[in-house]
């Protein structure tokens, strides 16, 4: 079971904090398979697809979106940080 | 434990409280091995909206524990790999902060200014870029999230071309 | 008297007493007018001989009273006018100092980052350079100059051929 | 009449902290001049030619050698600076 978080700006935008979701393929799954059925439920999940806006971390560390997942993972989707 | 007197002391705080400089400053000239330089820098919440604008003014740090001193740390292993440093320590705050509190200390000790002087900017650079934090800007009853800046991602790509 | 906001307010300090950080850092932060950045640099008496050398180890620096300040202000000047600080702090030692002790301090508040660390970096390589202090090394009965180094006239030039 | 001051290992080297010096003549005098008398002494005083090893500051000032002196100046002779 993947746990997928959401943080910012982005997390008020889905009013979503955290889900969790099953993958039912195993094999050759990325985060942008993971994007892509998010998005399927249309607006304002489609915002995921938006790269420049929205950025991925698996495990907790920054990846790109051909990132392979095996279903376990925490996933999350933020927007650019503005720290420091 | 044996020390290796050679190793990068690293200390990474994420924290509501505030901090104190001097007292930052003290611990990593004692930490280090025979400094030559500590260069600080520490950022501070800004008046951000024009005088005259009513209500309080606020900043909210929302981060992603758990991998906000992941990649904090890593910055810093980052940095003492490239430079010679002694020791380095961030400290940043999360949480509710108003107009001219501190937000985030870098300290970076080493026997060289220039070395010193780089790995502070190093540092700060791939914190803005790099450490999931985000700023949440409130006045009054007006609040909205604070976007990323292009010239901040510029600042950190600098670094993948130049040795120094 | 009226009191300018725009002004740099600038502090020079030259003394044999030692300084604390976190009470200039204060003072700073306090005067300067909505800083979002204080960059602090330290420069610290290394160890200067290898380890088994025999006999107390110091530095003595001496310095042209008078012309010293004038060096120091004229170069926080410069950096007051080439970006825009809105405070900065030059401290420097003279007469014996032992490894370990603290030689000079260099603190810039700006509203921005990158200005802080550039005039902070400006005014350490300027005041190595154009600031008349010299230091002699004495371990046991062995005393000697230290003789200046080309890399921090090199240093101190490349801001003529930059910007920033 | 001129102030004259050495610092640091200049001073050692030359066994001399102040002097002063009047000038026989007052038009068209530069800091050169002033060496030109000073070395004209002999060892160790000829080594403020060497313009590396030997800076010069007319009223607390640097300055080139070039720098005229009308008679009443601090002029200081010292090695390049080591301090920071």
């Amino acid at each position: 079971m993947l746990t997928v978080r959401y943080f910012a700006s982005l997390r008020e935008a889905l009013g979503c904090e955290e889900e969790n979701i099953t993958l039912e393929q195993k094999d050759n799954v990325t985060v942008s398979d993971l994007v892509g059925l998010l998005s399927a439920r249309g607006e304002p999940w489609d915002v995921l697809q938006d790269t420049g806006q929205v950025l991925v971390a698996v495990n907790q560390s920054i990846c790109q979106r051909t990132q392979p997942l095996h279903g376990d993972e925490e996933v999350a989707f933020f927007p650019p940080m503005t720290g420091g | 434990m044996a020390v290796d007197d050679k190793t990068c002391r690293i200390n990474i705080q994420v924290q509501s409280d505030d901090f104190d400089l001097g007292s930052e400053y003290s611990r990593l000239r004692h930490q280090a091995d025979n400094p030559g330089a500590i260069v600080s820098f520490i950022g501070l919440v800004r008046d951000f909206i024009g005088e005259g604008t009513e209500g309080e003014q606020s900043l909210t740090l929302e981060h992603y524990p758990g991998m906000t001193e992941k990649a904090l740390q890593d910055i810093a292993d980052r940095a003492c790999s490239r430079w010679p440093l002694s020791g380095c320590t961030i400290i940043h705050r999360v949480g509710k902060l108003v107009p001219s509190e501190q937000i985030v200390a870098v300290l970076v000790a080493s026997s060289h200014r220039d070395a010193a002087f780089s790995g502070a900017e190093f540092i700060m650079d791939y914190l803005k870029t790099e450490a999931p934090f985000w700023k949440k800007q409130q006045a009054g009853d007006q609040a909205e999230w604070v976007v990323s800046r292009a010239s901040d991602y510029q600042r950190a790509s600098r670094w993948k071309n130049s040795k120094h």
